[in-house]
């Protein structure tokens, strides 16, 4: 089972600023390990970013987004109580959903 | 112009004129283009701010600190880093202390591996089979208490008090390990952190024989190492310094670890904590 | 991903077919979103011509309206290089991430609905020093802008 | 740990009392000074008890050699004229020249050993060959903007300094061991602690002092 998420959802102004970190490996199946056998890229492939049951975000990732990724947008609207619910989908079709509430 | 842009020519004109290139002023005067270098690293360095993956170690850290584990089924809320069982609110900037309980000075690591040992019934083998992990496959769960442990002193004084004997002893072993030069390069800790405004490569390396460096240095770590992807404690630091001082293998907890830890965590005193901090 | 899909799902007084499903408790909203597609193809590209044509095609035009933020001119490190795109081009629908001299060009491709900022950030991998392309998708048109980012070799080198 | 704790307080009280008795009979030696010898004595127990073999870094990395024990008495501060110069004679003793006198080698090798920071680490495999990393201290080809501070910036040495074979030998020797020219530098001694080979350090030469390297354009 994959590791929460750390989401913040914070109102700026009229807009709703969304930072998340996820704990990823975001493997780019080029390394090597210690013993010279390639370890298979494993990273996250799609993202979802919901306020209340309204999308707000979609991204498609590649390999090359860092590991541990971090993203950061803004939407607007948005009100303190509202859901934020992010949710990632990786190679392995491995995922994890979690919310956080607007502050 | 890069080559493989030219099979189609609009795209490759289109984008030719959007290569707005942001090249640094390299001319004839290194000495200028070393300024906006490290401009550029300072840049990069606020950049990264505003999200450190050292959360996520925190938030598993919290977890772990909870759970009842080992054979005597027993949580971290026994384990007592100097401010009473279980008491973890500015509990790192008081580290290392003596523990009578211990009889020995103790850093934050030594002290999570002295209450799993002691209080939760593992031994030290099993307390300390991954002190420095690699990625989720080896996790390691001291790195992620110190995570937990240290954040809740962010803002707290650092004020490791020299009062006690045992302490004062493991301070001045330290200072004196500090300028040890040793090993195949002729390295101590004072070659590298013993003079102003130095650098290696492009890193500052901070003067920690002067107390304003000491104590930015100290109290930014632990730290999330954008290089691993890793949250490295203060140990882990020690521990790789030495190795690229050419020195053996240093040992997790070891005596040495401490008397060195206590040394620059002491002359940290007077500044704010402010980790987990975020690192190249 | 389907944009007249989810243009039609939002449609219907606010309340999206996903939102519906959920609420007759038939699937979790969160578990049902990500069923959008991933772009394999223009994941495996590795030059600009294939990463447009695997996005659906079309010319870029060079658009300073397209702009970079908290965007460093030299990475410490390349494992970890923070990128931020605004884009100020009317109705933008996506915004891409592209490292010229990554073993695959495309990064991140960002989808963004109406009431979303067209600003995001993020952080990239880049394996030595190249241009970056930011990649705008206005109104079926294309528009770019490029900074190069060194990177460099820190520490002890050891 | 206890028992040598408690050791130092008492150590540390006796060496007061010898102090005290020593100055009573107007003997060598401060309280201070025996102190400190007494705290380095612990320094060093403790690192051995501390550290553990690996690879090829063996414990007796932690034994200091003359330069090593003195200097680590000056690390903030310059050592007096008396010390310096007996480290300096000492190992200006200890620099051995090349057997067939050639100083020069190919400058290209010589720029991949200045950036390689590998070698006797205990995580580096001894049989690859070690790096000087000497980027990681100085300014050498302008390209290279990742170079430290540690020491003097080498752009341009042998066109500043003249391509002669009195500045060759100079640089062979500076290489192949530094404490021979300025005591207690922070530059390590590649030849005398068998970091790089000859044939390694004929290539740093040539990076410094080829006409046509990097360094010199």
């Amino acid at each position: 089972m994959p590791d929460p998420m750390k989401i913040r959802a914070n109102l700026v102004g009229d807009s709703t600023e969304v930072k998340v970190l996820m704990s990823h490996e975001m493997d780019t199946g080029l390394a090597k390990d210690s013993s010279g056998k390639v370890i298979p890229a494993w990273f996250i492939q799609k993202v979802t970013v919901l306020h209340n049951d309204q999308q707000v975000l979609y991204a498609q990732w590649g390999t090359a987004v860092s590991k541990n990724p971090f993203m950061s947008f803004k939407f607007k609207g948005g009100a303190k109580g509202d859901k934020v619910t992010i949710t990632w989908v990786d190679n392995h079709n491995e995922t994890r959903t979690d919310s956080a509430v607007v502050g | 112009m890069p080559r493989k842009l030219r099979s189609i020519p609009g795209a490759a004109a289109a984008l030719a004129l959007a290569v707005i290139t942001v090249t640094l002023p390299i001319v004839s005067v290194p000495a200028a283009a070393q300024e906006s270098v490290e401009k550029a690293i300072e840049q990069y360095r606020q950049d990264l701010q505003g999200g450190n993956p050292a959360e996520l170690w925190e938030a598993r850290g919290e977890e772990i600190w909870n759970t009842p584990r080992g054979p005597k089924h027993a949580s971290f809320k026994s384990c007592d880093l100097g401010l009473g069982p279980g008491i973890v609110k500015g509990a790192y900037a008081q580290l290392p202390r003596y523990f009578p309980d211990a009889g020995r000075v103790l850093d934050l690591e030594s002290r999570l591996v002295w209450c799993m040992v002691n209080q939760q019934g593992l031994t030290h083998a099993e307390a300390t089979k991954v002190t420095f992990g690699k990625g989720s496959r080896k996790r390691s769960d001291l790195e992620a208490l110190t995570a937990y442990v240290v954040a809740q002193s962010d803002g707290t004084k650092m004020n490791v008090s020299l009062a006690d004997p045992h302490v004062r002893d493991m301070y001045e072993i330290g200072e004196k390990m500090f300028f040890y030069r040793a090993g195949t390069h002729d390295f101590a800790c004072a070659t590298c952190h013993g003079s102003d405004g130095k650098r290696i490569r492009l890193q500052d390396l901070p003067n920690l024989t002067k107390k304003a460096d000491a104590q930015r240095a100290y109290t930014s770590w632990p730290a999330y190492r954008v290089s691993q992807g890793e949250v490295r404690t203060f140990q882990w630091r020690l521990h790789d310094c030495l190795r690229q001082q050419r020195f053996p293998d240093l040992i997790y907890g070891s005596d040495a670890s401490i008397a060195l830890t206590t040394y620059l965590a002491a002359r940290a005193n007077g500044a704010a904590y402010a980790g987990p901090g975020m690192k190249r | 991903m389907d944009r007249h899909r989810r243009q039609a799902l939002k449609s219907g007084g606010g309340l999206s077919l996903v939102a519906l499903l959920a609420a007759a408790g038939w699937i979790d909203p969160a578990a049902a979103a990500p069923a959008e597609a991933w772009n394999k193809a223009a994941f495996q590209t590795h030059d600009m011509d294939s990463t447009l044509k695997a996005l659906g095609d079309g010319t870029p035009v060079p658009s300073a309206n397209v702009v970079f933020f908290s965007t460093p001119d030299i990475a410490e490190n390349g494992a970890v290089v923070p990128v931020g795109i605004t884009s100020k081009v009317p109705n933008t629908e996506s915004i891409a991430i592209l490292v010229e001299k990554n073993p695959n060009m495309l990064a991140a491709l960002f989808e963004i609905p109406t009431g979303t900022e067209p600003a995001i950030t993020t952080r990239v991998k880049m394996r030595e020093t190249s241009n970056v392309y930011a990649l705008v998708k206005a109104g079926g048109n294309y528009y770019v802008t490029s900074k190069e980012i060194k990177v460099t070799l820190g520490g002890c080198g050891g | 740990m206890i028992p040598r704790i408690s050791g130092t307080r008492l150590a540390g009280i006796a060496v007061l009392l010898a102090g005290a008795a020593a100055i009573l009979y107007g003997c060598a030696g401060t309280p201070a000074e025996d102190n400190s010898a007494s705290v380095e004595a612990q320094t060093i127990a403790m690192m051995k008890e501390s550290f553990k073999a690996h690879g090829q870094a063996g414990l007796d990395r932690l034994d200091q050699d003359d330069t090593q024990r003195l200097c680590s008495k000056y690390s903030t501060t310059p050592p007096p004229a008396a010390v310096a110069k007996k480290i300096e004679g000492e190992n200006l003793a200890k620099v051995r020249y090349p057997a067939d006198g050639k100083l020069m080698g190919d400058w290209k090798k010589g720029e991949k050993i200045a950036q390689l920071g590998r070698g006797m680490q205990f995580s580096d495999d001894p049989a690859k060959p070690a790096g000087a990393n000497c980027y990681a201290c100085h300014q050498l080809a302008p390209k290279e903007l990742s170079y430290g501070t540690m020491g003097p910036s080498l752009y341009q040495f042998g066109k500043k300094r003249g391509y002669t074979e009195e500045n060759r030998r100079y640089v062979w020797a500076k290489v192949y061991d530094a404490e021979a020219f300025s005591a207690c530098t922070n530059m390590p001694r590649f030849g005398e602690h068998h970091i790089l080979t000859d044939e390694q350090i004929r290539d740093v030469v040539a990076l410094l002092m080829d006409p046509e390297s990097p360094v010199n354009r």
